[in-house]
């Protein structure tokens, strides 16, 4: 109701001509002024041989990530009704074809090839991996890197996977796959191969480039980005058909639990390799995991005062809140921070899946009210907190320097512009990319196939067979 | 009082309560079952094999009432779970000779 | 009814006064005599730097043990009534939460910090884990042993959450989740961090302590503990309504399968990289694997001679039986030992799971027969069987010196002594915590709650959604 | 229909005298003239001291191939009905206790041994890993291989429980488990322990032999093996009574996506630790992903362009073939080649599942169809895409040489050769036990307790509770 | 003969059978429903959202009895199932124009 | 018009129903039930503890025919389900007093 008004006016709004002009207008200031403002710090790390400790920490954290998305799709499978639950399922498991064959041929090229010389954008010389890792593929990956290369590009396409797959907690139970297919390659590559070129790329955002923010396994690249393409694409596409008046609970909850354990199992991955080296891995691995046990405990302590009782639900969407928030601070604070970070986290995303309850929302598994709200708080809780020794000028140059000249405070300031920036490329990348795609196919299904169920539209299956015998 | 028992697609018993309730009918029962009927059974298929399935999820539900609300109930049911395709279902009315209310032992139509 | 008598008369005894004087002053002798006794053994060990694989070694192991808990849910929850199912796996997910935080807040130091220079408990110069890992979280744990502090305390603290959990099972489908809350808070600070003191933190029960017994990865301080625990608690606490008139077979036979399979799968971690030390780790990889292979099969053959139809529930069972019989013996055996503890814990597990149905005492998913029963038998057997080569003086002074002078019969006694010492320890402490917890709110639910279920009562859940459209 | 003709003929053939001979003669031939044959390639590597990374990627590579079994469990079990559920989960789940016994007491020596000094089997003198590993369990492997033996011999002993749990697939619903349980005992040390021997043990078919065929990790040990065993046992033992006329659809499609997720997840130990060396270990790493998500993303597109709709089955299924297909190639191959070999594979694969449709063959659950047609395919394109440079002569000295010699071409007639040898050997092996094993007990259960379903007429349980309180 | 259904409280069944079979009447069919009546429906939540489950569980059973034994089984059921709280549910009879033993074709009351 | 109303062995619906199809009785609907009779409990174990499971699965098969088809119907069924062995199950006639299709709102034999 109150929400179905703003949908209104926001659809408007995006049909505006003048306003669209606007945001072509920002985006392509955005584009030139950029690289003006590139900074030119330079690292000075030696090359070092391949390392085997370091390399097996990227290859098992790559084995851990890839595990997160088949936990993904039980973490969102057991909310959605039996007939929708393999759809569901599919927005994730599909990616692991889709994104995992695009990652290869051109996204990390986009991403982390520099042939473009461009701070958004990387490049196309290393297409279908041109030159990563040498013949036996244990070629380091940089000068101060000392892992193999190819270890490193298995392992951020698993991010290139697992990110797209989140927003689809926004659109489960109504959206054509044909849609779902298209936006997700189009949106890899438009959106998220630039965030990470932008961000860890050594693009204008990141710690080489002119804001020098920091973000260490994610939080602005993957859980912001998701987070805002979510409620974009939620909003543009509308709700369920039976939302909110004939919603119904999540049809087998125990999934969502093993939804939530694998997710936290793999993000050791996720964050902990995100440190390139295990001799010094031990901070991200443990705040990883203190983070989540501080914020699954502060989920259900707010549900034990304000509803009487803590739920397994409460369970694990306050662990993954936790998980969500201390991402983009893994490896920059100490655990003090991170039980801070996991206890804050889960208090404001709690608060915003209340108040998108309340507005009847139909952000339906909470994708921005987790991964944006939760990566938000990290990103800037990331830069209150991030400890001087964990931000080494050798990595992080502009970062170091900023926290060096202007503390925290000068930190916070740089991890809020690469929030901001990070929220207007996407949601007007996601708009449009939906708009477009939009015009050319229906993004959603008829109610009457939203009413027989998306397993049997889209896939011609059913998840149960209802005859035991 | 009667027994109406309806086979119905399972989306339109929300519904069907709603508007039974509207004639302060309040009590029913539902049980989830397949169907088979003239409505045609889908095509499924996994991996290279194909599965016709004839039997269609349908919710049963009964509902006894008193023989005065018969029609008007009837009624109702009908047009709550109308919707012109194959399939919609069918109800039947079966004669109910007694009727009883477990908590508190009293019997007939004032129970229902 | 013949365990109803032997309840009565305990729980009689549990409220007698001079009993209860007793068991005080035991207690209090204890801790008193201990130091006497320890001895001064001392080790000089290198401090070496920091190890990249052993560290990595250390953070794989630690996101397998955190795999457990989730996977010991699944194992749990299987068994129970779909009614009840939430409230298991909450009883062993919360904990990831409850105990994750309290590990790093207060429990590591206890059990590991040495400030009270005292062999029962730790300190608290070591909270919130302070000073451990050094400004990066790469300083090695100690001479000896080179991996970084960090992935130690966060390894250790794997241990913590699912100890007990590990109690849970047999508890499920009457107790109170408040009073679950605060007995795993209380057990954790007073029963679990001095266990894990007094046999791994140089307290007086191990290698550097008065006893010299040996623990590999937790045959006292895991299983022995939670078993015992649990059968004081299930005793105290008494039978489900529902038992043993009402019973139901497990409502998800394949959830106990997944559950055994992830616990399986985390135990390489639980067990191998207690070794810290991956070149050294094949040995308890592999002696934890063939044990619950020989476990498994050991299970399943009794019931197919006895009964003629070996079971998928035996199987899992055998397997979990086979893995906890190992854990105090995995790196101090070779291979044909591993194959002799498999055969003989599921043989006594088996005969202790048959007595239990027999007299009909509600440990309701078999922890003490299982973790209780093959704790203590895989603790004795360790004792018999440890080679000499397999248990340095360098890391196990004493027991090296005792197995020197008297051979595995000295060890076994030394053995004998930690399994009565921690029964004594866990089930009075245990007791204690129930007495007056029990005093202070309800245990369990009432019968009408628990005829309702615990996911609606305890979480205002259901965990599978009846409607499926 | 069409088949049951051609499997009376083979039904008919197998009890001719005649053929049976011929058979033996075969057998007896191949033994004999292979020694004659054995080249004498010998490699000159160094021996190392025991490499700590290389050594965790071999037990980290083993605890995720142990994960495979229970991922296996799932794959299967979610295709049956709901009254075989357990029946077909304890095939591959019971084969972890039975053959994790059977590897560590004599099948590792049977296939890694070399006392016979023959290059068809192994020998007895490592019986119960007797001198593996050494005291400490960390003396390295071999020359060249600075892995600790025992993490070796745990590793192969993962393979070799999964090989015949494969097997299973095409048997489910039917198959006696007392037969099943001499079947795998059997067929693992006839079968399976020569065939790693032939290939990876120096026989004469892998690298070292005559033949000097390359297979990475198990294309056709592993996976050829188990495909035409299962496709000869299907066979013999016949169709479901169900089949093909009351066939049901899988009982539970989201068990099939977490068996295919957590066999993906597992793949990476499988193929990546196959390398054997962790810095090198990133190729493989790659390419089993890379294959996967091509096959993935090749499968559904089939199915979108056939049949109008990408299934949720077809997804799982098609990862599946392409991790079989990247199998024996992985450590051989660039990134481009893998993205190949999973597209070949999924399309051929398709392409015979579709064809057992047709013929009405009941492999029940398309062990054959994938494993044995795509490990056939993996094994010819690996011949044809095999790049020098990652064939080194020190390890593979005369595939090398082929290599060198005859260019891709004459690899590919190594391959094709060791593919016919491994499908003559298995087929005919496969045959002679199940007719020993015929006449020794029945193979199946008998009509009625078929429709009465396994899982109570073998093992005595339900998977689920139909009493939901 | 007639047929009883009564909707009643899943945890139930056993008494239920128990006083039946107490009357030596062998043979009942149980289905798992939901019901929707007075008793009021329990609230549940799920992260933000509440959600008041209105069909509660109740179990179906069904009982054919020879007319003589219908009103000993009527107070058996009644007596077996009561709580005194709302939801305990209803009986109704039916009546019931004949019956085949399947397995031996045989009819009639004898079959019961 | 009946109601026939028939407890069998699940594995037979799909025989009764190609039986049924067979005299031009299209239309039907299964439920799953659990039946306790003379049939003799299984006994199950896990772990430990013996099971003896007195509600066997049973699937609950209900079809409303035109009386002139009833016998027909009646022996279809019958043949169809029958193995001889304790268990087949039972089948019920009630009256039905009027059949409505919801799709089209006709009633009457003719909408069977
Ligand atoms: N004779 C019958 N007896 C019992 N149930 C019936 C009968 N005919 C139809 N039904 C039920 O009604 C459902 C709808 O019937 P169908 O013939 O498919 O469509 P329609 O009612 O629109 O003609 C069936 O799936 C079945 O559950
Ligand atoms: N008129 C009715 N027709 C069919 N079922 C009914 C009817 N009234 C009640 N029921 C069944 O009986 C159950 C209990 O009824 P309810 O009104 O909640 O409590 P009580 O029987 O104690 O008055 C309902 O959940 C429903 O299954
Ligand atoms: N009196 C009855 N009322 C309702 N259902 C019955 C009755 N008697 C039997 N049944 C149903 O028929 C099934 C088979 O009955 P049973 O006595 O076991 O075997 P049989 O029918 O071969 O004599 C039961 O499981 C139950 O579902």
């Amino acid at each position: 109701m109150t929400f179905d008004r703003l949908r209104g006016r926001f659809l408007v709004g995006l049909q505006d001509q003048r306003l669209r002009r606007i945001a072509f207008f920002l985006l392509a200031v955005g584009a030139g002024i950029g690289p003006l403002l590139a900074g030119s710090a330079k690292a000075a790390l030696a090359m070092a041989p391949t390392d085997g400790a370091d390399t097996l920490l990227m290859l098992v954290g790559s084995a851990l990530v890839l595990l997160m998305t088949p936990g993904l799709a039980f973490f969102y499978g057991g909310f959605t009704r039996p007939k929708n639950v393999l759809n569901c399922m599919m927005m994730s498991f599909f990616l692991m074809g889709l994104i995992g064959v695009l990652w290869v041929v051109i996204g990390y090229s986009l991403a982390f090839d520099v042939g473009f010389g461009s701070p958004f954008i990387g490049g196309l010389g290393s297409m279908f991996l041109h030159g990563v890792g040498g013949e036996l593929g244990d070629q380091p990956l940089a000068a101060g890197f000392p892992i193999s290369a190819t270890s490193f590009a298995l392992f951020q396409g698993m991010f290139a996977i697992i990110t797209p797959a989140l927003i689809s907690g926004a659109l489960v139970e109504r959206v054509s796959f044909k849609a779902w297919f298209w936006f997700c390659l189009i949106w890899s590559l438009l959106i998220y191969s630039p965030m990470a070129k932008m961000v860890w790329g050594g693009g204008f955002i990141g710690p080489f480039g002119s804001i020098g923010a920091v973000d260490f396994a994610g939080g602005t690249v993957v859980h912001i980005a998701s987070g805002v393409a979510a409620l974009v694409a939620a909003a543009i596409i509308g709700p369920r058909t039976t939302w909110p008046n004939n919603k119904r609970p999540p049809h087998n909850v125990p999934f969502i639990l093993l939804g939530a354990g694998l997710l936290w199992f793999g993000w050791f991955g996720f964050n902990g390799a995100s440190m390139f080296a295990s001799k010094t891995a031990g901070y991200p691995f443990l705040t990883t995991t203190t983070s989540a046990s501080a914020a699954l405990l502060t989920w259900c302590l707010i549900e034990w005062f304000k509803d009487g009782k803590p739920t397994a639900v409460g369970a694990a969407t306050g662990a993954i809140a936790g998980l969500v928030g201390i991402t983009p601070a893994a490896g920059f604070v100490y655990m003090e921070q991170s039980l801070l970070i996991g206890i804050i986290t889960a208090a404001v995303c709690f608060i915003a899946v209340r108040v998108k309850a309340a507005i009847q929302f139909d952000d339906s598994l909470d994708t921005f009210m987790l991964h944006g709200v939760g990566g938000t708080v990290g990103a800037l809780l990331t830069g209150i907190l991030a400890s001087k020794a964990l931000v080494p000028a050798d990595y992080f140059p502009l970062s170091a320097k900023i926290l060096e000249e202007s503390g925290n405070f000068g930190l916070f300031i740089a991890q809020f512009k690469a929030v901001i920036l990070t929220y207007g490329f996407v949601a007007l990348g996601t708009a449009i990319i939906l708009w477009i795609l939009g015009a050319l196919m229906p993004l959603r299904v008829s109610p009457e196939e939203e009413e027989r169920g998306l397993d049997f539209v889209a896939h011609g299956e059913e998840a149960y067979d209802p005859m035991t015998n | 009082m009667k027994m109406i028992t309806a086979m119905v697609r399972p989306s339109k018993v929300d519904a069907i309560k709603t508007a039974l309730v509207a004639l302060d009918i309040i009590g029913m029962t539902v049980t989830d079952s397949r169907g088979f009927g003239r409505q045609k059974g889908q095509v499924e298929r996994y991996r290279g094999t194909e599965f016709t399935v004839e039997f269609l999820p349908k919710a049963r539900i009964e509902i006894v009432v008193p023989s005065a609300k018969l029609d008007a109930a009837i009624a109702a049911i009908t047009e709550a779970a109308h919707t012109g395709e194959i399939g919609d279902g069918k109800l039947f009315v079966t004669p109910v000779e007694s009727v009883i209310r477990i908590r508190t032992g009293e019997s007939g139509e004032s129970t229902l």
